[in-house]
């Protein structure tokens, strides 16, 4: 199995949960996180004090996947996050080694 | 020698007191004064007003713009200030502010007042003749509580709790005392002639001044200038000078003293200028920064109500635009650019807001006072009195430099031994956690 | 011509106009008016407590209820409608409200007061004579003020903020105007006898019109029925609700004019049926969907608020308790089951609350007023005047069509000039940030 | 019969009605009354000022204080309690508590003013000459609504809704109506001479005695002691708490019944205590806990109001000052260590502050009292009048008895009925979302 | 090492820790997510308008566990959070290949 | 390429970005969180009543860099967050399988 985590700009959210659902992932979560890279924040000026705002809002999804379903689901996200600007987010993919639904016990693939 | 604020009245009070003077001389001992229920009941309401203005209001207003970690040592700045300020009046301050000081009458008024000794239940004072002192005492309590209050927008998120409270106290009496007297309590200024219907250098010119002082020997908050000190909730912000607008009119129409002709012109003027005001910052945004922020609206009407304050009792409708919309444009400009150009620190405005919009304010007052509208004044433009305009620079030269002196000494004295700013450690991880062992969770 | 108004004050007021009358006119030249300091202080403090309800109440009222991203724009629409109204109330509002209008006056007020002009230090009005009319100036201010403010309802989370400025300035002067001056300002609704207290149609049924309309030409907010758009901190809607309930008392029983019987008469009817109306909502959601939500009590308590505004000064209290209680049914279906039904997206209903509450209650003026209560008005139940149900029908008819043909045809000029609706990508990234560049960040 | 309320308006009220009595008497069948339009100005606005205690006052002091899970629970207490008490005091509670009851008047009121039948236009309560008497009746219906709202602080995070409403409307109508007639409508306590100028005991003793057999019943929340139930957002409460300062001028001034030399009496020793009081216990927090909290400031002007409140017509001004000083310690005490001690879940310490403060005030009252501030008082200091503070000691012991004892009743019915307490799954996930199906996101 | 990543019903947190410490896992990271899953919100109305809520909340916990202490850490948290109900989470482990004390500059086992 | 993920007390957040940013790591995703371990949270009393903080605030960076670079960017957290006080954070290293970008489909080091 692997988790696909992906960075995304936060209002492509339900476009992206949308589009995977598509490609047949079945869960997923979500985090709130702050991003920090190419894209800069503008600077601020609040009553003449200025400053340079560092990171901007993203959200963050995590989906563990079956490692045949990868490549889809990967696609699925490219395909409904990209916007073509600066900023629209990274996918990175790590190796899970076990995987365990806490109300049944199943594990493994079963318990995606 | 409560001349001035007699004259600060108009001239339907001043009548009214020409009649209830001698009824009072002729009543027998303990007899009861001649209290009009209608103005003391609008006094009680404008009292409770000018309370709400700093708690909440003020309190709101600043909380609403600093950084999450000191949004409850902000509240709680407001909050205690209220408590000792009011204790502080009621021992003294009232006394020296507005009683008759003898001799010195013209500097500082007396102390027969200590712990309000000689206010018994059916006192009342020359300058309200129909309200009971009580009321009056409580309403001019309200005034010395926000001035110092104010202050706190020049030296917030970096300031001990200690230090600001001993320079709380030490500041009402050692500056806002006197000044209150100089103007309204019988001294100086007001015998000759300054005209300040509410405050205008009495309370914001004054608290503006302190916080430039403050601002400049605290120093800048770390990070200024890098670090993101966006404001984290203008939802209070907003609530606060919202309660500020409406409380102000217990501020202003209230210091007619009577609920009167007076009292409803006050009242006209100080809402045709705030909504001036705001609208003239909105503008310069707006134009300026291609966006209208509501931290510039409410600024905004914040400065109308500043500079419309001493003119309140003394100008028709139409001169209220206009001051309020100079007010608008000018602390814009001194909040935003000025601050920026010259470089310190005053985190929240309380010079570029209160300082400039309270000297602006003076000395249109001097401008625009009109006879038709107060007996008691005559201005430039409408009546002539060039020398008037020659008062107000008085007004505003004398507070501005007095209330520098003391406030610098203060502070100094304040620096060698509680010491005045948080340790840095303290001052990243927030005033709220080490100061007061609490936080917002929201 | 002011004879409509001089009805609605009752009798009380009207004997009092009529002893004042004669002695003002024996008087000399620049002679003081026979002012009453406490009906003034009432004023006064009525003015400020209607203020009040539009900022903070109303602002917080509406930004509690929409999304984090949206809510510095809606406490802007609340503040800058303020602001806007203030000044153009001013400039001409007032004047072609309420003033004569010579020839035309069954339709508008004339131009005399054109920035207040007339308005000197000693003025009364005849619509007010024991206060000065600075003071009743004002307080018809804030009516002006809130009721423009309360179409934001309808038009939250989309709207340009250029659009909406220029739609409030317009409205007030092409709608509001007009219509508070055939009702109140000695126009022909008035004049026919129609009974409207405190602005049940004026005020609500006007302001809810407008708001349909604008729901229908803006359409619905992008991801309407689809998205989540639960409210984001009902602790604001609450806090905004209870200075509504809190401030309407100046605008019930501050419509007396005068601190009498008939203020204290209008304050227990609003407080009864507010009560009734948040009691019956609070039911109603009971029953049908097993949960009382907050949303739904302070919705009808608002509801009730409405109902009881045209009806306030003329009905006794256990009448008031039902229509309290019939307004927190009916809104509560118009807001929740018939807005679903129709499928318009009236954000946060300024029809289903304002605007039925508002026609609902007119129409229950003309049932329940008696004659008991108000020696002007006769109503159906208790005095047999079937004749006053007409009247009621026809000023509910009146309001509604005039003020939906011009706020049609003011939207429509907006919309081919400015242009009503942000981008879609404004839209879903917040208008705080992109109309305002500001955010909450909490 | 209504001897003891007049007395309580002191000598210039009883002078007025003296006066105003045989006028009355004189005056023909349908004749209006004498009503002076400056008290009832300031009674409308004592009204709305109280009021706003409650709503959004008291809503926000306590919601501040709980978890997130349980905010918009908390604040439907205080709304929904408001909407509920309100008809409920216009049905019958203000006729059993301030009419006549005839041969039991010593104990309860008639019922004679059910749904307030007799009320019309122009009548007036024998208890407050001067005033219409549909305002008296709405100052008393707002105190009848905060006095139950008190109570929720001792039950919050834990109790179901329909349990609550339940309570509410009981305990008005068999605890509060009775303790309101005993003191103040006529009843055997206020004939005895029992003074409570504004509701030492029938308010905030009452009511914290309520919350004190509440939370034994009720047991301790889930968690309590190993959880964290650090309050979500003090802002709010720091709002409330100013609201609540606020508005209890309405309170206490407002108890003079009349706008004159003793409500301005009334509002100073209200500022001053209360002051006192925030001082005290921040002091007491700042040796004992090394930190002053925003909390501890808060409460602490809490408690100094709750105290002042039965002495606040009757002391002058030094004394109100002891008398806050007194209050902040004696509260701090117990709410923060007597709590700890005897270890029951008191969650917003209505008990400790309101209960304490109650009791406290009430006895201080005895010693403190002067016939200098008030010629129907007479207290054991000033006065050597050692029997007052017999007729203290009674008024509280009867009041805490009476009430623990009918409130003991009236929740076991509840707990055997409709059953006291959610589900422990509810309270873990929060009552905001289990109760009312809705939550806040901020 | 290994990394434990649980996504489980909020008001079981504390339960989850306790269970955690008492297998002796001496520390853990907790962050507030929203998760998409077989359980679905219900629709909610607000004032007549209806839509569906697609996230619910929950909090997720990392815990970096040496291997052999892998299996213990799971039935705790298993043991721990279920309800039996749906929606009760899942628990993921990745491989972790070096952990670093910051304090002191440990790193491995020593660091956990 | 290796995923770094730092939990550090939350007033180093801006020293640490400044020091990966220093280390040649050119973007990095945040998360607010709350931290278990030795560090133990003071027992607080609000009213009298008394409970045990078990959660302090931290703040979890992540940023995923090319294997070459992760010893500098290890040195340069440590050398940024360390205080010497107890609760200082962790440092924890995972493999990474792939990154894409999503603006460009860039995959692989490319993407980072
Ligand atoms: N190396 C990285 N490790 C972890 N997160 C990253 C990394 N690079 C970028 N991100 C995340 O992706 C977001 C978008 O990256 P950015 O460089 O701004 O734009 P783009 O992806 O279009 O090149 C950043 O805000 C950050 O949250
Ligand atoms: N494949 C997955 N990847 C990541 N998180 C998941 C995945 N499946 C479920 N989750 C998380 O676990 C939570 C519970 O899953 P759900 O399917 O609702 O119930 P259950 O675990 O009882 O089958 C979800 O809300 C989500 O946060
Ligand atoms: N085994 C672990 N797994 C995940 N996070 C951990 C682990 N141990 C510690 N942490 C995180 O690191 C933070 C600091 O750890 P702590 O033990 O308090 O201090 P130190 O790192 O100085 O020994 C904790 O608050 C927690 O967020």
């Amino acid at each position: 199995m692997k988790l696909i985590k992906a960075i995304v700009k936060p209002f492509k959210l339900d476009d992206v949960r949308e589009a995977l659902v598509g490609a047949g992932v079945e869960g997923l979560t979500v985090s709130e996180v702050k991003g920090y890279g190419r894209q800069r924040g503008q600077t601020e000026i609040y009553r003449g004090a200025e400053y340079q705002v560092n990171f901007l809002p993203k959200v963050q999804l995590e989906a563990v996947v079956e490692d045949s379903a990868v490549g889809k689901a990967v696609e699925a996200i490219k395909a409904a996050a990209a916007t073509g600007k600066i900023g629209d987010g990274k996918i990175f993919v790590l190796n899970v080694e076990e995987a365990v639904r806490i109300r049944t016990g199943e594990t493994g693939q079963a318990a995606l | 020698m409560t001349f001035s604020k007699l004259k600060r009245l108009g001239v339907l009070a001043g009548a009214a007191a020409l009649i209830a003077g001698p009824a009072l001389a002729q009543t027998a001992a303990p007899a009861a004064p001649k209290i009009d229920t209608g103005d003391t009941a609008w006094m009680l309401t404008s009292s409770v007003l000018v309370l709400m203005m700093t708690i909440p209001g003020l309190a709101l207003f600043y909380a609403g713009m600093v950084r999450k970690k000191n949004i409850l040592a902000t509240l709680a700045q407001s909050f205690s200030a209220t408590a000792l300020i009011t204790v502080l009046w009621m021992v003294i301050g009232y006394s020296i502010a507005f009683t008759d000081g003898g001799a010195g009458n013209a500097w500082i008024g007396g102390v027969k007042y200590l712990l309000l000794g000689p206010m018994g239940l059916n006192a009342t004072s020359s300058l309200a003749p129909t309200i009971p002192e009580s009321v009056y005492m409580f309403f001019q309590m309200t005034f010395a509580i926000i001035t110092p209050a104010l202050i706190a927008g020049a030296l917030a998120d970096r300031m001990k709790f200690s230090a600001f409270l001993a320079f709380m106290g030490a500041w009402l009496l050692l500056v806002y005392c006197p000044i209150a007297h100089w103007v309204w309590g019988g001294g100086w200024l007001g015998k000759a002639g300054a005209l300040d219907f509410a405050g205008g250098t009495v309370v914001h010119l004054n608290a503006g001044t302190a916080g430039l002082v403050a601002a400049l020997m605290l120093g800048k908050r770390k990070g200024f200038g890098t670090e993101n000190m966006a404001p984290h909730n203008l939802a209070y912000s907003v609530i606060g000078a919202s309660l500020l607008w409406v409380g102000w009119f217990g501020f202003n129409a209230g210091s007619a003293v009577t609920s009167n002709v007076q009292a409803g012109m006050a009242a006209v003027a100080t809402q045709i200028a705030t909504a001036g005001a705001s609208l003239a910052w909105m503008v310069a945004e707006w134009v300026v920064h291609k966006k209208p922020s509501v931290l510039g609206m409410i600024s905004g009407a914040v400065a109308g109500l500043v500079a419309i304050t001493p003119a309140s009792g003394f100008v028709n409708p139409g001169d209220a635009l206009l001051i309020g919309i100079a007010a608008g444009f000018v602390c814009y400009f001194s909040a935003v650019h000025m601050k920026k150009m010259i470089g310190y620190d005053d985190a929240l405005d309380a010079w570029g807001v209160h300082g400039v919009g309270g000297a602006l304010g003076a000395i249109l007052t001097g401008v625009f006072a009109s006879n038709a509208i107060n007996a008691a004044s005559k201005g430039w433009l409408h009546d002539g009195n060039v020398g008037q305009m020659m008062l107000q620079f008085e007004d505003v030269a004398a507070t501005f430099v007095y209330c520098a002196v003391v406030t610098f000494i203060i502070l100094t004295v304040i620096k060698y031994t509680i010491g005045l700013r948080v340790s840095e450690e303290v001052e990243v991880e927030g005033l709220d956690l080490n100061l007061h062992g609490e936080v917002v969770q929201a």
